[in-house]
């Protein structure tokens, strides 16, 4: 069992939990969408590491990484969107205020 | 050893600009006026902003100055003059000079006045028109190569150089390169006309001369990345390597000069039209064209 | 093997430092920054293992993601700059537990797995590049064609929904074509 | 008459060294100005600031030499001095040709205005710059008009504003002191220079000054706009404008709030009272949208709602008083009462609407609400006249309103004057167009005195007159190349315009191909036509448009057409007619062909003098087109006296058009806009 990919995986584990965290407690949307982005980082460490240190040979593992990048711009191009429009609609995007979500 | 020289060209580059520019504005060549013009700000008062966001306005012409000389890094003057020749070289220089605009918000919040935020931000806007064309033309470069290796880019070049192979891709890197280097007629980010110097505006002394010295840097870099990418590198008839190397990248260093020195500076609206509108359906032609090219010609 | 440890081990440091920093600064700005070079250090832990093109890609891409972010939050948040000092969250002892149990079960798993034989040799950077490329273009087309479209839809859609509906904005679609770019230089 | 100080005042802090001494000579050998009131001024008088070997500073960050061409006014001077503190040290002064201003130390280097004058005084300069850069004890540059005043607020109580320390007769909390930044006094002056941030050595904490800013503007300019609300608003917020409301009137107890809260607080506060009238209301204390007028439980959290006396209600759940008082210009240099009144309100609340403090704001022209920066461009902005001080309402790089205003306006009301000294005294006041205002002054005075006018006399005047034009159109051509970093046109045409200045017809006939060219070079510059083309459109039927700005947009407006001596000269007027920036480029490029053909064909040019008048009273009417425009003076001379003056300048009418152009532009735009009408601050009149 190498050191390294332990390490890697906890770093990962740590972003992942922060991230949760962020999403979690904050109010506004772009505050929320950095959380969104700091879980997404913690599973791009894991990936990487998986590759190397697993299976270097097949890069399948290096293409799941771009996916989950992809994952992260559509992520940020989709949450710019809708702040944009929820700004211009209501003035706020502040998810307290985004009672209107509510059943 | 290697690290000294590129350091060594990239200063001295800096300082031929500096006296180019001085003779374009002034109309005297006084070689030594970059010098006295350094040494002076270094005796002047460096004066930090009220109420700045120190972190930022410390960081961001530090920063700015790193970037390029990182950028330079990856870019081989000689076949063995190179820092560091990565195996993703062309991607490195680009992921290295997306960090220009991260210097610039820093710049521009950091001492907390009107005239820097508005320029800071402003190259933000200026990123998203030209950015696509620095990475296209690249892109189309490395295409021809078979290779993200700058040193298999001038390589490829041997026989013909890209200027001429792709010439569309030249003109369009040129112009983004001029626009990244945020020098006239793309200085939207430091307009002294509209924004008294913008995120310059609140810069003096020490930071001033840091602040100005990595712009010209910057210029030195992207010029000797026009000529890895465009000019054929270091290859040339009877001088030795580094000599040809030094002489494309002034050459395309002061022809960005000269450029600013005769037009005005464009709108942002017309920036970012003529690149979205124009720019980028011409680089994505030119990917076309070399990959035809690629498949045709052997 | 040591130097590997030293370097994924300083660089996951700050990148959870950075992560951190996020929530806990007032100033958007600087809380998108702190974002984006916890995102960098993420590249340079790429880096040091290894996976020299993705640690490239991650280190560029994010640099204008967040710079895009920033001026999103200046220009969402009420209190960009942080002076009122005013909180902007809420449940947060449900939020640290449940990033707590997170990291703590992702951890757990981490360390009490079997991940099998570890591989000592990872291939070259110049191979790693081209065995990508042959990858994508060849075995894994289909995922890549599937993430290009979906970038493409996104774009689209994003710039749909914020689109005002009487007046067509200027800013807003110069925004969005800046998301629309990272995505095009995700897609390559 | 050229004079140095033995020491320099600007020097800085420290022992001369060697290295300090290396330091002076590379600054003396590298004169950088922030020339005042600009450099169009200098050009103006014929000064070659690049022969002295000066270079032209964009801001005073970057200058070492405060350059000071003429008499300054009252307010111009006062600018001066907020410019001057905020060069870094070692910094000198150097005035041409006028008395040192008032507010700065005294001057270092003083000559007279003429290029030979100044050659020497630069070499003044270098030699005290070299010398004395250093000094172990530099005199302090503590201007009163740098002076904030200080004065004691309550960190609760923000109406509460005292002139000394004590404590809050409301809550007995020691009062914290802070610079009064939007007292009227200061704020003017604070306003004054293009630049918030004076340096006088305060140093604080944080970052956070962006942000105070903007809630400043929201509260300073939702009036403007209220009629916008409907368009955005739900009708179930409609109860929360009238909280907004109150902060405003709350606001206005406190004196430190914008002009701008002060011109519609009324308006403000018809509206609140028209809502007060429901008396108390419930609300839920976590959902501020939920408003009864009955007690119950929140339809959404099902929590108690709570009574809730509008009156009382001031805006603390929104918690945005607290930005309000805290900051308004840059210059309140403190945050603490922002964070002690932000805990207070979370005590209250918990929470910040961001509905609420959005839901007033102006909208940009996307649609969405912005932070809004009262910034000031001028008096010495690099890309306006010197002089002319704009003050946009930027909403990031676009312009939602703006003004412009002349700190150098002329002053007609005048005490009694020999005819001589009066002639002298407008041509001097008009630095930009000296001999148009001798020529007009000499004109009005001939006519009261009742002489014909002499063709011979007459011809010499218009070719001077011309030749001004050519110089003038020069001018604005090189300040254009200054706004745009069109380095090449500025050094073009600032060369052409000296050489124009003083040429005689010989001279000027030399200078046609050389004219011509910069002409036709500078119509096919690539991404001029597109940076001018419709870019400062008057609004249809601007009145009272004069010289080449109305014949730009078409219009037959030219006071020579009705001159006997001009239609001699077969003068014939040309227009454009688009009426954008693009085509007042061209009016000048045409105006100047044309007035050097009239020069051509009336001769020499020669300075228009006084001639012998017998008749020393009487009444006299004269009018000129200056190269801005016509310009009418009306005067009445008693016994070689002139007792009264009526000026009517092209400027004084196209200033007020700025408003109208700068509105809903994008920065560089607008500042092209106000560029392409060639104001001259000096030929506002007040």
């Amino acid at each position: 069992m190498t050191p390294v990919l332990i390490l890697a995986l906890l770093t990962g584990a740590i972003l992942f939990g922060v991230g949760i965290y962020g999403a979690l407690s904050q109010t506004n949307l772009v505050m929320i969408m950095m959380g969104v982005e700091l879980i997404l980082a913690g599973a791009l460490v894991n990936l990487v590491a998986f590759w190397r240190f697993l299976h270097p040979e097949v890069y399948a593992g290096q293409m799941f990484v771009l996916v989950v990048m992809t994952v992260m711009a559509v992520e940020m191009a989709v949450g710019f969107g809708v702040a944009i429009a929820r700004f211009r609609a209501k003035g706020s995007v502040e998810m307290e205020e985004a009672g209107d979500l509510k059943g | 050893m290697t690290v000294a020289l590129v350091l060594l060209t990239l200063l001295v580059g800096a300082w031929l600009l500096a006296v180019i520019e001085a003779w374009l504005t002034t109309g005297r060549l006084r070689p030594v006026a970059p010098l006295l013009a350094g040494l002076s700000h270094l005796g002047r008062e460096s004066i930090l902003a009220r109420k700045p966001d120190r972190l930022f306005f410390e960081t961001a012409p530090v920063l700015l100055l790193v970037v390029a000389v990182l950028g330079a890094a990856v870019l081989p003057l000689a076949p063995d003059l190179v820092i560091a020749d990565l195996a993703t070289g062309a991607l490195f220089l680009n992921a290295v000079l997306a960090y220009v605009l991260v210097s610039l918000i820093m710049a521009g919040w950091g001492p907390n006045g009107a005239y820097a935020m508005v320029g800071g931000w402003r190259f933000l806007g200026q990123l998203i028109a030209y950015s696509m064309l620095i990475v296209m033309p690249i892109t189309a470069t490395a295409m021809r190569a078979e290779s993200l290796l700058n040193s298999a880019i001038v390589e490829s070049q041997a026989g013909l150089w890209n200027i001429v192979y792709q010439p569309l891709g030249f003109v369009l890197f040129f112009i983004a390169a001029i626009a990244l280097a945020f020098r006239s007629p793309f200085d939207l980010p430091t307009a002294p006309g509209e924004l008294a110097g913008g995120v310059d505006a609140e810069y003096t002394g020490v930071r001033l001369a840091v602040l100005r010295l990595a712009r010209l840097v910057m210029v030195i870099t992207l010029s000797a990345a026009t000529t890895v990418f465009f000019l054929g590198g270091w290859q040339g008839p009877l001088l030795p390597p580094w000599a040809w190397s030094l002489i494309k990248t002034l050459a395309v260093a002061v022809s960005m000069l000269l450029v600013g020195f005769y037009l005005p500076r464009i709108r942002e609206a017309d920036l970012l039209g003529w690149c979205w509108k124009l720019g980028i359906p011409l680089a994505l032609l030119n990917i076309l064209i070399v990959g035809l090219l690629i498949l045709v010609v052997p | 093997m040591v130097v590997q440890a030293f370097f994924v081990g300083v660089f996951g440091l700050a990148a959870i430092g950075f992560g951190v920093a996020v929530f806990r600064t007032a100033s958007m700005v600087r809380s998108a920054l702190a974002l984006l070079f916890s995102q960098a250090a993420v590249g340079c832990m790429f880096l040091a293992m290894q996976a020299e093109f993705l640690g490239v890609l991650q280190i560029m891409m994010m640099a204008t993601e967040m710079s895009i972010m920033a001026i999103f939050m200046v220009m969402f948040m009420m209190d960009p700059g942080g002076l009122g000092g005013m909180d902007m969250s809420h449940q947060k002892r449900f939020s640290i537990g449940a990033g707590a149990i997170a990291a703590a079960t992702a951890i757990s798993v981490a360390l009490f797995s079997d991940w099998g034989p570890i591989v000592a040799e990872a291939p070259d950077a110049a191979m790693q590049t081209r065995e990508l490329g042959f990858e994508m273009l060849g075995r894994s087309m289909l995922v890549f064609e599937t993430a290009a479209i979906t970038i493409l839809t996104a774009m689209i859609a994003a710039t749909a929904v914020a689109i005002p509906v009487r007046q067509p904005g200027v800013d807003t679609g110069k925004l969005d074509k800046g998301n629309g770019d990272k995505e095009q230089e995700a897609s390559k | 008459m050229s004079e140095a100080a033995t020491t320099l005042a600007g020097a800085r802090k420290g022992r001369p060294s060697i290295l300090r001494r290396w330091v002076g000579q590379a600054l003396a050998r590298n004169l950088s100005c922030l020339v005042v009131p600009g450099p169009e001024v200098a050009l103006a008088h014929g000064l070659d600031l690049a022969a002295a070997d000066m270079r032209i500073a964009a801001t005073p960050r970057d200058a070492t030499v405060l350059l000071i061409v003429g008499e300054l006014s009252q307010k111009l001077d006062e600018a001066t001095a907020v410019l001057y503190a905020q060069m870094p040290r070692p910094r000198a002064i150097l005035v041409l040709g006028g008395s040192a201003p008032s507010s700065l130390p005294q001057a270092d280097v003083s000559a007279d205005l003429s290029q030979t004058e100044l050659m020497e005084a630069a070499t003044r300069l270098q030699r005290l710059l070299a010398e004395d850069a250093f000094a172990a004890s530099p005199d302090d540059f503590d201007s009163s008009i740098l002076q904030a005043k200080t004065e004691y607020v309550c960190p609760m109580h923000p109406e509460v504003v005292e002139d000394e320390p004590g404590s809050c007769p409301k809550c007995g909390m020691d009062l914290v002191a802070r610079e009064a930044g939007g007292d009227s006094d200061a704020g003017e002056h604070d306003h004054d220079h293009d630049h918030e941030h004076e340096h006088h050595g305060h140093e604080h904490d944080h970052d956070h000054e962006h942000e105070s800013e903007e809630h400043d503007h929201h509260h300073a300019h939702h009036n403007d706009h209220g009629q916008s609300h409907e368009h955005h608003h739900d009708h179930e917020h409609h109860q929360n404008h009238k909280r907004a409301h109150d902060h405003e009137q709350h606001q206005g107890d406190d004196d430190h709030e914008h002009a701008h809260c002060h011109e519609h607080e009324d308006h403000g506060h018809q509206q609140s009272t028209a809502q007060e009238q429901s008396g108390t209301e419930y609300i839920c204390p976590m959902h501020p949208e939920i408003r009864q007028n009955e007690p119950g439980s929140c339809p959404k959290c099902g929590m108690d709602l709570e009574p809730h006396k509008p009156e009382e209600d001031e805006g603390v759940r929104e918690g945005v008083p607290e930005h309000d008082h805290e900051h308004h210009h840059d210059h309140s240099g403190h945050d603490h009462d922002g964070h002690d009144h932000s805990d207070h309100d979370h005590d209250s609340s918990g929470f910040m609407s961001m509905v609420e403090v959005t839901k007033d704001l102006p909208r940009s022209a996307d649609g969405l609400a912005m932070d809004w920066l009262e910034v000031p461009f001028g008096p010495c902005f690099p890309g306006l006249p010197g002089g002319l001080k704009l003050t946009l309402t930027l909403d990031g790089d676009g312009v939602t309103e703006g003004q412009a205003t002349s700190l150098v306006a002329m002053n007609t009301s005048s005490e009694e004057v020999a005819v001589e000294t009066f002639i002298e005294r407008l041509a001097a006041a008009m630095p930009l167009a000296p001999v148009s205002y001798r020529l007009l002054a000499c004109r009005a005075i001939e006519q009261a005195a009742g002489l014909e006018p002499d063709p011979a006399v007459e011809r010499g005047r218009a070719a001077a007159l011309e030749r001004e034009r050519i110089a003038s159109h020069l001018g604005w051509l090189a300040q254009l190349g200054r706004q745009l970093s069109f380095v090449w046109l500025t050094r073009r045409a600032a060369a052409l315009q000296l050489e124009t200045q003083r040429a005689d017809r010989e001279q000027l006939v030399a200078l046609r191909p050389a004219l011509q060219s910069l002409i036709a070079r500078l119509e096919h510059t690539p991404l001029l036509k597109a940076r001018l083309k419709g870019i400062g459109a008057l609004p249809h039927g601007s009145q009272d448009l004069r010289g080449p700005v109305a014949r730009a947009s078409g219009r037959t407006e030219d006071a020579r057409q009705a001159d006997a001596m001009y239609r001699e000269l077969g003068f014939e007027m040309r227009a454009e007619s688009a009426g954008d920036a693009w085509a007042r480029l061209r009016q000048r490029h045409v105006e100047i062909m044309t007035s050097l053909d009239l020069v051509e064909v009336a001769g020499d040019p020669e300075l228009p003098k006084l001639r012998a008048i017998d008749n020393p009273s009487g009444t006299g009417e004269a009018t000129v087109e200056t190269p801005r425009g016509r310009a009418t003076l009306r005067l009445t001379q008693e016994r070689g006296q002139v007792v009264s003056v009526e000026l009517d300048s092209a400027c004084s009418q196209h200033i007020g058009l700025v408003a109208d152009l700068v509105e809903g532009q994008e920065l560089g735009d607008a500042l092209v806009a106000v560029g392409s009408l060639d104001l001259s601050p000096w030929e506002v009149t007040s």
